[in-house]
């Protein structure tokens, strides 16, 4: 396996294009060297992309936030501003394995691994983020909600990478909230995921984004469980529509984590909790 | 494969290794550098005996490559007493009876110091989630716990 | 050895929290485990494993594994001995495949290279030629008519004609006639039991390293609960005699009784010999988890007879468990243990041992027995409950005690159930209120507890301080708990004695530690070893004083003359006596060997409190007391230790971990993300009591406690959850997808 | 002279009787004379058993004495766990 660490996209780019056989990028690597590790996957090449110049930025602009590539979990969780903005980001980054892996694990890395459990993947969609990447024919933007394409796909082109994460400002009186569930209180792949955003009016939820996690072949918005909320003050009757929305767009597997009855099943109870911490947090905020 | 040669910094020490890039930062540490105290239990990052200190950010030794270290500042289980001075950890997890069989000892020592480093007061709770990524088999975790727990205490009386 | 009324009544030593001597090693990294040590010019195993359930192997072309640069030797089964037989035949076929894969993960070939990256490339490139077979996984499928028939051979004469060819043993206990009991029950309740495979998840994945010479001998360094075993059983898989085959134990980084076999270390001594090379190799914890010996999963069926006034008047239980593709299974140890805390007049309790395309099933603490209780204690919860009875005081109107025959056969002598069954009913934990959603859980569990050979040697340094030998590893803190015997014994401070661990070319023969015996065995056999060293100390004094040894004895760290006719002569301490010892005959040892009867059986009580989410099934444990009687708590830490890490084990079991079988009868879950043990976050504290009924059969009236703790938990917390659902939990694990079916279920039908 | 209990298992390779009674002064005398009487017992004492006496389990040890009028019961090899 050949080890590169380019100082620029640039030279990452190059690199890729002239990389024969199985190519992977190095962020956090906690996917990555787990796949290395258990001979599922052995690159031929792997470009680290640590070296580069603001990959461990994170920096706020009026248009909302830019994430450099290799932010750990760990100084997300750190950072005061950006948890006041996208709680729910923030806390669905942080549920990602341990403390240890925390010090590693980065919101690029979880995106591009496609598994159909990321958590950090539901509450960046329900935030309306996006990816900025840099490819052999030139830069673009992509909707998160637009990238995951299948387990363990996404839609990047070979040799595209992405160069940040971007999440759009939050709005006023808005609140967002990720939840997901596992057997134990640490240290499990999501069995269900749910990332809800709200904005109010009053009582009144004006906005709403809600995505599903763990529960379909990709991670996806659920327009009509938003349609459930927005006009109503969470009342039970919206919790239900909401939970029902839900369960439709559920279409899981059987596997060693939960059953199908089961996935459904939560999907929705977890919903329902999601949106009332997002609609407490979007009743507080300024 | 391409062997690298890396320069590094381990408990304090400037250290050069050579490696191929798929070793992990744990095997160079073990099989390279011998130093032991860092365990294999899983591979994975799923069992925390091979927690490392990386550039002050606790982390897994084993999904660290060896050929990510250059110029990096490490700090492993063998450099937290200090010459002949153990960690006020160290002697609490002893004190309690925090081990049986010690293979998770240096993995939860090294975690538990990173955290008190940073939050001087934790509550239980904080600290049993802290730790989630440190597997233990043989305790059931409580003894581990009070033993952290009365070395902060110690800690902040010194503080 | 009896106990010592005189000694047992004011301990100096026994009963304090000193700190143990290995301490310091383990929490700075320097301790030595199985992976830690390193050898010139040592090359690195790796080992070629089936990914089928069941194949016959056609061929095996190492031909492109052996052009790999760095390649230095390939074995397969025909380096080991071919006239094994018995037990160590089935260790041997486990340890390598011959004719035929058993299971996925089985062992077919290694290979040892120059650096362990080139032998795992190596493995991927031999190429093995499998003719896939049927298989079987399930332990219900496994004794339908259509299920593959593992191995005839494997069938004990105890079978009767007629029974399944993959029921490998059956056995039966009893007492009475279970249809007159049954007969004389106001209520009857019989239930189906299910628990999956789990694994017993020690940290340290196994780990050697081994070195044969052309002459050869050989020496082996492993992670072992047992290196006198290992040396026994490799020699034999090897062809080699025993004592050319020196083998060292390093620190163990957990076994549980997975460690008490061996699975590399035969695998390592061929390599290296064939090599002429040490070899050092080391598990991955995939194949820890796929390939090295679980605990049984087992389908129990249990039915009890109460009288209104919730008497048990008579008990019958079937426990069938699996032990992959041999014929291990302890299907006796359920059988025996299920009933044994009741003080029943009609009892048949049958065990069933049965095979499938399983790893080959080891102990895990107390083999058999916490899938048996698993059952037992339900039903008797469930009684309890539906008779309007206190579960605790329906135990105490069964409850076994000293004279009472128990199901098993013998009558036990003083034991300590009632004593733990009383402390649970007193404790604060019992009368707390429970909240919403949260329901409690009562559970009792025997074990017999072992003795074992056993041999301990110590030897005083001319400064008077002690150097005590044993030969079973310390996992539990056990170093410690000699010291404080021997200081107790000899009236020496703890820190005067250094204790060792010694290999198999320094020591008499050892079993393994395990059955909860090397406080009980070991630490008998340490103090006879003081009490030799004592005997001759008299002598030395006797000799200066000029007077009979019979008329000296060992006061408080002294010899002193036993009466006033014997002389008035000052004390002399150890340190006076060994200062001069090789002037007044010759260094002073002491050396004991045994094989101790008397290991008196261990009770305990568990109380558990469990809040379920009924939205989602998922269970979180909120409250644990264990009650257990330790008969004497030499080193109360590493006592509470042994029972707070049963106790997880016990919840980790009851609530998330299983081995997963796919219909291709390959493992699913073979790493800790998916193998899933508690963590931290998990457990509330899990509080200790010790009770100290003490064992009529040890000087100290020292009980084995090191397996106890994983008996009750799976019916305490299966009991707990039931209340709190009110669904009768028969399945492991109760994990969230199944306890919300069962509440899902209850809801629908009413 | 001794009264040994089978367990219940055991006991078609005796005959169908739950008890047998020998002369015999310890354990290795007692299983000697058992096998003698019965034969089809041999394949089982010689796999290992234990024995009960008194309630003190003697898991491998032949030697122990038996007391006269002793409980005595033959119990499956008990090992360590």
């Amino acid at each position: 396996m050949n080890y590169l660490k380019p100082d620029t996209f640039d030279e990452a780019i190059a690199l890729a294009q002239k990389a024969k056989g199985t190519l992977r990028f190095l962020a956090g690597g906690t996917d990555v060297l787990v796949q290395l590790r258990s001979d599922l996957v052995t690159p031929d090449t792997l470009i680290d992309l640590k070296g580069i110049a603001g990959v461990k930025d994170i920096t706020r602009t009026s248009e909302g936030w830019d994430i450099g590539i290799a932010v750990s979990g760990a100084e997300i969780t750190e950072h005061e501003e950006l948890m006041q903005d996208w709680p729910g980001v923030v806390e669905a980054m942080d549920l990602i394995g341990s403390t240890q892996v925390q010090g590693r694990a980065t919101l690029v890395g979880n995106l591009c691994n496609g598994s159909p459990a990321a958590d950090s993947v539901p509450a960046m969609m329900a935030a309306g983020a996006s990816a900025m990447t840099l490819g052999p024919n030139g830069t673009r933007e992509l909707m998160v909600t637009d990238i995951p394409t299948g387990p363990g796909q996404t839609c990047l082109q070979p040799g595209e990478i992405i160069t940040s994460i971007h999440i759009p400002a939050q709005k006023a009186n808005s609140g967002d909230a990720y939840e997901r569930f596992i057997p134990r209180t640490e240290m499990d792949i999501a069995v269900v995921g749910c990332g809800i955003n709200l904005t109010v009016d009053g009582d009144t939820i004006t906005g709403a984004k809600v995505a599903i996690g763990a529960v379909a072949p990709t991670i996806q918005l659920v327009p009509d469980a938003a349609d459930a909320l927005i006009g109503s003050s969470l009342d039970e009757q919206a919790l239900a529509g909401l939970a029902d929305a839900v369960r439709a767009a559920c279409n899981p597997i059987d596997d060693k984590r939960g059953t199908i009855e089961f996935r459904i099943d939560v999907a929705g109870v977890l919903a329902r909790r999601v949106a009332q911490t997002a609609y407490a947090r979007a009743r507080k905020a300024k | 494969m391409s062997k690298q040669v890396i320069t590094t910094t381990v408990n304090g020490d400037s250290v050069d290794f050579v490696c191929d890039p798929r070793e992990s930062l744990l095997d160079v540490l073990r099989d390279r550098l011998g130093l032991t105290g860092s365990k294999e239990g899983c591979g994975t990052g799923d069992c925390g005996a091979c927690s490392i200190m990386l550039d002050g950010r606790l982390v897994c030794s084993c999904l660290v490559l060896g050929v990510e270290a250059e110029g990096k500042t490490i700090e492993t289980i063998e450099g937290v007493a200090t010459g002949t001075q153990l960690h006020v950890l160290q002697d609490k997890i002893i004190e309690h009876a925090g081990l049986q069989c010690g293979i998770c000892t240096p993995g939860i020592i090294v975690a538990a110091k990173a955290l008190l480093e940073k939050n001087p007061d934790p509550t239980e709770t904080e600290l049993r989630y802290w730790l989630a990524g440190n597997l233990c088999r043989c305790t059931g975790y409580d003894k581990i716990i009070r033993a952290v727990m009365d070395a902060a205490a110690e800690l902040r009386k010194v503080a | 050895m009896a106990l010592d009324q005189e000694k047992t009544k004011q301990f100096k030593y026994i009963g304090t929290r000193p700190k143990r001597q290995d301490g310091v090693d383990k929490v700075t990294g320097q301790a030595k485990y199985g992976a830690d040590t390193y050898q010139s010019g040592m090359l690195h195993g790796a080992i070629v494993r089936s990914p089928h359930a069941h194949a016959k192997i056609l061929s095996i072309d190492t031909s492109k594994a052996e052009a790999l640069e760095g390649v230095k030797t390939i074995v397969t089964r025909a380096e080991f001995a071919t006239d094994v037989t018995g037990d160590n035949w089935n260790i041997l076929e486990n340890v390598m495949a011959d004719k035929t894969a058993l299971y996925d993960g089985h062992a077919v070939a290694a290979i040892a290279a120059t650096s362990a990256l080139i032998a795992r490339d190596a493995a991927k490139l031999v190429v093995v030629n499998y003719e896939p077979l049927p298989h079987v996984t399930d332990i219900v499928d496994a004794i339908s008519e259509d299920a593959p028939i593992i191995r005839e051979s494997s069938i004990e004469p105890n079978v009767p004609e007629g029974y399944h060819k993959n029921i490998t043993r059956r056995y039966e206990c009893g007492k009475g006639d279970v249809k007159v009991g049954f007969g004389e029950a106001d209520l009857i309740l019989e239930r189906d039991f299910f628990t999956e495979g789990v694994h017993q998840g020690y940290i340290e994945p196994h780990a050697c390293l081994a070195h044969v010479t052309p002459d050869g001998k050989g020496e082996l360094w492993c992670s072992t609960q047992g290196h006198f075993n290992v040396q026994r059983v490799c020699a034999d898989l090897l062809g080699m005699e025993s004592s050319q085959l020196k083998v060292t134990a390093s620190e163990i980084g957990g076994g549980f009784g997975a460690k008490t076999t061996v699975f590399i270390e035969p695998v390592a001594l061929a390599l290296s010999r064939k090599a002429n090379r040490p070899v050092k190799l080391v598990m991955n914890r995939s194949e820890v988890i796929r390939a090295t010996g679980p605990a049984s999963s087992s389908w129990s069926t249990v039915k009890v007879g109460m009288k209104k006034n919730g008497t048990i008047t008579a008990a019958h239980g079937t426990y069938r468990l699996q032990g992959g593709a041999f014929p291990s299974a302890p299907s006796e140890s359920p059988a025996q243990v299920t009933f044994a805390p009741y003080d029943i007049e009609h009892a048949e309790m049958i065990g069933l041992s049965i095979m499938t395309n399983r790893p080959k099933q080891a102990a895990y603490r107390a083999p058999g027995a916490p899938m048996g209780v698993f059952a037992s204690e339900q039903i008797i919860e469930e009684m309890a409950h539906e008779l309007g009875i206190d579960p605790i005081e329906l135990r105490l109107k069964n409850a076994a005690k000293e004279g009472t025959k128990g199901v098993h056969g013998p009558t036990y002598q003083r034991i300590g159930l009632i004593e733990t069954l009383e402390a649970a009913k007193a404790h604060p934990h019992y009368s707390t209120p429970l909240k919403e959603n949260q329901g409690r859980g009562v559970a009792v569990g025997f074990w017999f507890n072992f003795g074992g050979a056993t041999s301990v040697s110590m030897a005083l340094s001319l400064d008077g301080s002690v150097a005590l030998t044993v030969g079973t590893p310390d996992i539990g803190g056990s170093r410690a708990s000699m010291a404080l015997m021997a200081a107790e014994v000899l009236c020496i401070p703890y820190e005067d004695i250094r204790v060792t661990v010694a290999d198999t070319g320094s020591l008499g023969h050892n079993d393994d530690t395990a059955g909860s015996r090397v406080t009980f065995a070991v630490g008998l056999a340490t103090i006879e070893a003081c009490n030799a060293a004592i005997k001759e100390l008299c002598k030395r004094a006797a000799g200066e004083w000029g007077i009979e040894p019979e008329a000296v004895k060992w006061e408080e760290g002294f010899a002193v003359p036993s009466g006033a006719n014997a002389g008035d002569f000052a004390p002399l301490s150890l340190k006076e006596l060994a200062a001069k010892m090789n002037t007044t005959g010759g260094p002073i040892n002491g050396h004991f060997a045994s094989s101790p009867s008397g290991a008196g059986p261990g009770f305990a009580t568990h109380l558990v409190d469990v809040e379920v989410d009924p939205e989602t099934g998922k269970s979180t444990v909120i409250r644990y007391t264990v009650v257990l009687d330790a008969g004497k708590a030499i080193h109360p830490d590493y006592v509470e230790g042994q029972m707070q890490g049963g106790a997880v084990q016990g919840i980790g079991w009851a609530l998330n971990e299983e081995y997963v079988y796919g219909k291709d009868g390959r493992l699913q879950n073979t790493i800790f993300l998916d193998y899933r043990v508690p963590v931290a976050s998990d457990l509330p504290m899990i509080d200790c009591v010790i009770i100290e009924v003490p064992n009529p059969g040890h000087p100290f009236g020292v009980r084995g406690v090191g397996e106890t703790s994983i008996i009750p938990p799976l019916a305490a917390v299966a009991n707990a959850v039931s209340a709190a659902t009110g669904v009768r939990q028969t399945r492991l694990p109760m994990s969230p997808p199944r306890v919300l079916k069962g509440i899902k279920d209850k809801q629908s039908h009413g | 002279m001794v009264d040994v209990q089978l367990w219940v298992s055991l006991r078609r390779f005796a005959d169908d009787q739950s008890v047998v009674t020998v002369e015999a002064a310890n354990i290795r005398e007692m299983l000697a004379a058992l096998v003698r009487k019965h034969p089809a017992l041999e394949p089982i004492v010689s796999g290992g058993v234990s024995v009960a006496i008194n309630g003190e389990i003697h898991a491998e040890s032949i030697v122990a004495a038996i007391p006269p009028g002793a409980e005595v019961i033959l119990m499956q090899r008990i090992k360590g766990g």
